[in-house]
């Protein structure tokens, strides 16, 4: 009787806080999204499934010497994972689009806006006491950064500024690159006239090979010269670049965008998962994190689609001011959303591969601003 | 620090942040612009002719599809087999 | 002359002793067996080579700074191998025949008894003093655990409860996954009648996707609320369920369950193969884990059927009692064995399909009882 | 611990044992049960039809076995080519 | 305006030093070698590449913490990457032409007069005091593997004899086996008659299957027993070579030599790169490591085609002298080159596959002269 | 260690190093020699029968490279569409 009784102690209905059980139905939430809306599935599902492991009672997977706590310690902290991420990404990345109209580097740049906007609205908001905003600098940048729109510098700033947040963080990026779709076009519809959204575009001239193989060396040695902060993430992109275009590695590149992204991927996603406790996530600040990263992601589109237009004004070459708003990154969605709007208003505008230049630029754009971030507030 | 040296300090990096990310992309875009011309001034990389011959493209064209279509079909169904 | 001297006495034939020539042999043997005999030559020819290795003399490779030790330390000692195992067979299980029927879940349930018996078998020839059998409590239960049939479940109870045994009992579970189409036959035929195997079965009821993708979710809830010590096991195991069904991570489900359980297998065995040095494994203590593993396998096939003889009386849906020995796990081979003394019977009787939802049900079964070793004796 | 605390330990632990792996097991096929019954009932799939058209599928299947062992044995040539 | 100087201070054109410059201007050249004239891509891209990461100022990636610090740490001072890529060799390795011909072991053991002449020649300019030849034992012995032309064994033995030369000696290793098709003709043609070139070889037997199998557990059980210290490295190339052989762990075999290789490769080079520092890299010393290893290239290339030579003398089955120069290894440039000059001498005299026997045999060859100089100088 | 110390030692260490490099292959040879023939002597393996049916081949051989090639170009397609 001793043994069932502590038996029934053991079992997780014993032992359950609220808050895990609130967490729980959250990381739910995120799968079925994740499953049945397509949001940011890759990532989405291991960090929910992972959320749900943390949250289990007794079990203790995410405390010392479980297993989510150990990536979490060994691929996290280090900045291994989203390092490797970032090869991988770079050996998926086509920068053709991008080469052949290297001026869309620039709405690239306009669209980290988002980034350093929301910086300075965390500041102001907390400056003036607003419950639910009261963060420091370091946690302000960490937040600051969902604004670049992409998952693996998110989690590579927020794990070297402010760890404690890695959840609401990670969970608001990936969340808001799934609602791009949702968040742009009234913001891009807003700020363009249906004229501006039918300019058609010339077609992109041809890349060479050698221009491709050339670009991820030039980009690497710029940002050892000018922002080496910035080095170890824009590095590992090049890294992945130059394996996937120098073509006499392709076994190399091959597995780094396959089974060592793949691999890396369900450990990281298991890793944030771990940082889904309910002391980190059932704050006030949450709320706060999940409203910043919101006004980012809104704030770097308005900035990326002005830009063009500001560009327009200055140039006689007219750029179609909807492939601004891909200057946030979230490749490939916000490039698609570009073409969908372009297609809307002028049938025969297929603007997807012009998208596809800002689109690029906004990965390198806000792995720079990840590195001014450490530089100054690290 | 007090709120409106939070303040300042936000509004410094701001400034100094885009004014970063800009000169930096400027500048890329100029090394870039750069390495263009001059590859394609000095090393013309001569680009694969558009492909010729076509009768056989059509013919293999019409051919390709179905092709595709029943390998597909095979390894669908290899799988449903294995499943 | 020195030097030549000195080069003699690190030859291995100076250096070797007695125990590291025996087990050499023994892990010969063991590759024979999986090359020639096709006993589960995943793990054994791993775990085979990686005992020649171990044993020898002078290489140093199973002890501190050698890479058989490492893989020891970091991949089964910290449990990550054997649950990233469990993630790729999740990835690989299809529990859609289970699901048509659940109640085979219950012979899942009654092949534990192979576990539970050979423990309560180990204590009493312990209590009553037979040579062979000296073990202690979290001894026994690591070679009960043999019963489950499981292999990366066995060594991940025996890595946490007696890591000293390690190299005997992962071998004597692997043998006798290998041995099932020999060890349970006569089992299966003394307890059945011919007009018992002879039962024919309906055809399993098509399951929807959806049922699918929920069940890994509702197994972890469950597992969560009732017995969260077997929650990393069962957990890993549905997450990688869970990719495999979802259908939007299919690229992740690729890489569990080909590229990464690979790579784990490979570095498992070799971590195994480290701990057969002939301290640990010539001992007459071994001679019993064999005998009590085989028992254990022969009272799990025993229970399983027995309960489906048991369901049968008390239903009037009929099932093959010859499904109940699957329950054991060792899955396919188990189901096989169902399969083909189910034709023996009567040539026009399937039984595969209807014994795969037993033999997946005996993988969930046994990682609970696992669990619930882990709780009791952990 | 004398030996017969050891047996009544062994005891206790296989009947705790047996019974929580049948609790478990037991409230799994509940579960599962219902989890199926509320899936049929409220969201029922529409299921795969079966595949229509039987000429067509007729002629791919004449078509299948032979291209799949063409296929297989141009991938067995390629490999005895390179090894 | 503080902070803009600031930002100034943290650039890499502020921070940069000559010796970094001067490196990252070498890696270029490397990378360029690698990508337009085809030297070893798979490894030179990585370690180049690593190396800029590596002498980029303020980034710190090759310092503690860093990534490239922590792949060095963990994968190449543990020896772990290095084993693992010969595991991969192995399953890559057909030992088939060796056995059909097993005497060409022989070349493959004069060729490894390439190591030790140029260890002995190592200590006597050391002994001589000519400048930038200024070798301990153990980075004698170091410099000295390069002559095995086989870029793991280089790497294990300097990471465990003299880790601080582990840059330029793994550089020049990679290097001289991409001009193996420069260096080696001259020599073949000046120690060889017209006549000796054209020498044709009968076919090769068929290898039975068995054979394929008992051989790496053969070479194994050798290696145990004569030159145990060389067991992890023979030891994991023949695990590889099992596996590939068995024919029962296909799926193991295949990961060993794709997934698990690929990923192994680019951490390891990466990792070999973070040691391409101005303070170890330009130095005196590296001229003389360059000279060195030309050398013990050259030497080995010589002792190969001399004992053919000298086989041709004691038995009456010719073989043609252009065989032995495979015997450095370097797989499978050596053999294409000794093909092409028996070629060149006779147009229907097929070497390629007579060629592969010495130069798998290299590899042993190697792989042993490598234990042997762990024994005596470790 | 003195210089002349040096070079004794590694001469020493040449002879050594030569006579065991030597010593181990030149067993490995007898060895594998004696496992061959061992192995040809008493398990003679039943080598694969060439391939009969020359009609069926000869059919399979003209068929083949054509698949191959169709093969091969689309995937070059499917490839360059992805791209
Ligand atoms: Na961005
Ligand atoms: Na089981
Ligand atoms: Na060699």
């Amino acid at each position: 009787m001793d043994k069932l009784f502590e038996l029934w102690q053991t079992t997780g209905i014993y032992q359950i806080e609220l808050g895990q059980l609130i967490m729980i139905l959250i990381c739910l939430v995120m799968i079925y999204l994740a499953i049945r809306k397509g949001f940011e599935p890759l990532l989405l599902i291991p960090i929910g499934f992972g959320g749900i492991l943390a949250n289990m009672p007794v079990a203790g997977m995410a405390e010392s010497g479980g297993l989510l706590y150990m990536f979490y310690e060994v691929g996290l902290l280090t900045t291994v994972f989203p390092l490797l991420i970032f090869m991988g990404v770079g050996a998926m990345t086509d920068f053709g689009p991008m080469l052949a109209n290297p001026r869309t580097l620039l709405l690239g740049a306009a669209a980290q806006f988002g980034i350093f906007g929301t910086l300075l609205g965390a500041l102001a908001l907390t400056a003036w006491g607003i419950p639910g905003f009261e963060f420091t600098m370091k946690e302000a940048a960490s937040i600051a950064i969902i604004g670049g729109a992409d998952g693996p510098t998110s989690i590579y700033v927020t794990s070297q500024l402010a760890p404690h947040l890695l959840g609401p963080i990670a969970v608001a990026a990936y969340a808001y690159m799934a609602l791009v779709p949702m968040l742009q076009p009234p913001i891009m519809r807003a700020l363009t006239t249906e004229k501006e959204r039918a300019i058609t575009m010339t077609q992109l001239r041809v890349v060479s090979k050698t221009e491709k193989i050339i670009f991820p060396i030039l980009l690497l040695l710029l940002v050892a010269m000018l922002l080496p902060s910035a080095a170890p993430l824009v590095g590992m992109l090049c890294f992945g670049n130059l394996m996937r275009e120098c073509g006499v590695v392709e076994r190399l590149a091959d597995t780094a965008r396959n089974a060592l992204i793949n691999i890396v991927t369900i450990a990281l996603g298991l890793a944030v998962g771990s940082k889904l406790n309910s002391e980190a996530f059932l704050q006030l600040t949450t709320l706060g994190i999940l409203v910043l990263g919101a006004v980012a992601f809104c704030a770097g589109t308005a900035a990326g689609v002005l830009m063009a237009k500001l560009m327009n004004l200055l140039s006689k070459q007219q750029i179609n001011p909807l492939i601004g708003s891909a200057g946030v990154s979230a490749v490939p969605m916000a490039a698609r959303v570009s073409n969908k709007l372009g297609l809307e208003a002028n049938s025969q505008n297929f603007l997807l591969m012009h998208a596809m230049g800002p689109n690029v630029a906004g990965v390198i754009g806000s792995a720079v601003a990840a590195g001014i971030l450490l530089n100054f507030v690290g | 620090m007090t709120s409106s040296e939070m303040l300042t300090e936000g509004v410094e990096l701001m400034v100094l942040g885009m004014g970063s990310v800009f000169a930096f992309l400027i500048a890329l875009v100029f090394v870039t612009n750069i390495m263009s011309s001059v590859l394609t001034r000095f090393f013309p990389e001569v680009l694969p002719a558009p492909k010729p011959a076509p009768k056989r493209a059509a013919a293999s064209a019409s051919i390709e599809p179905e092709v595709i279509a029943v390998i597909g079909a095979a390894i669908k169904q290899h799988r449903a087999r294995r499943n």
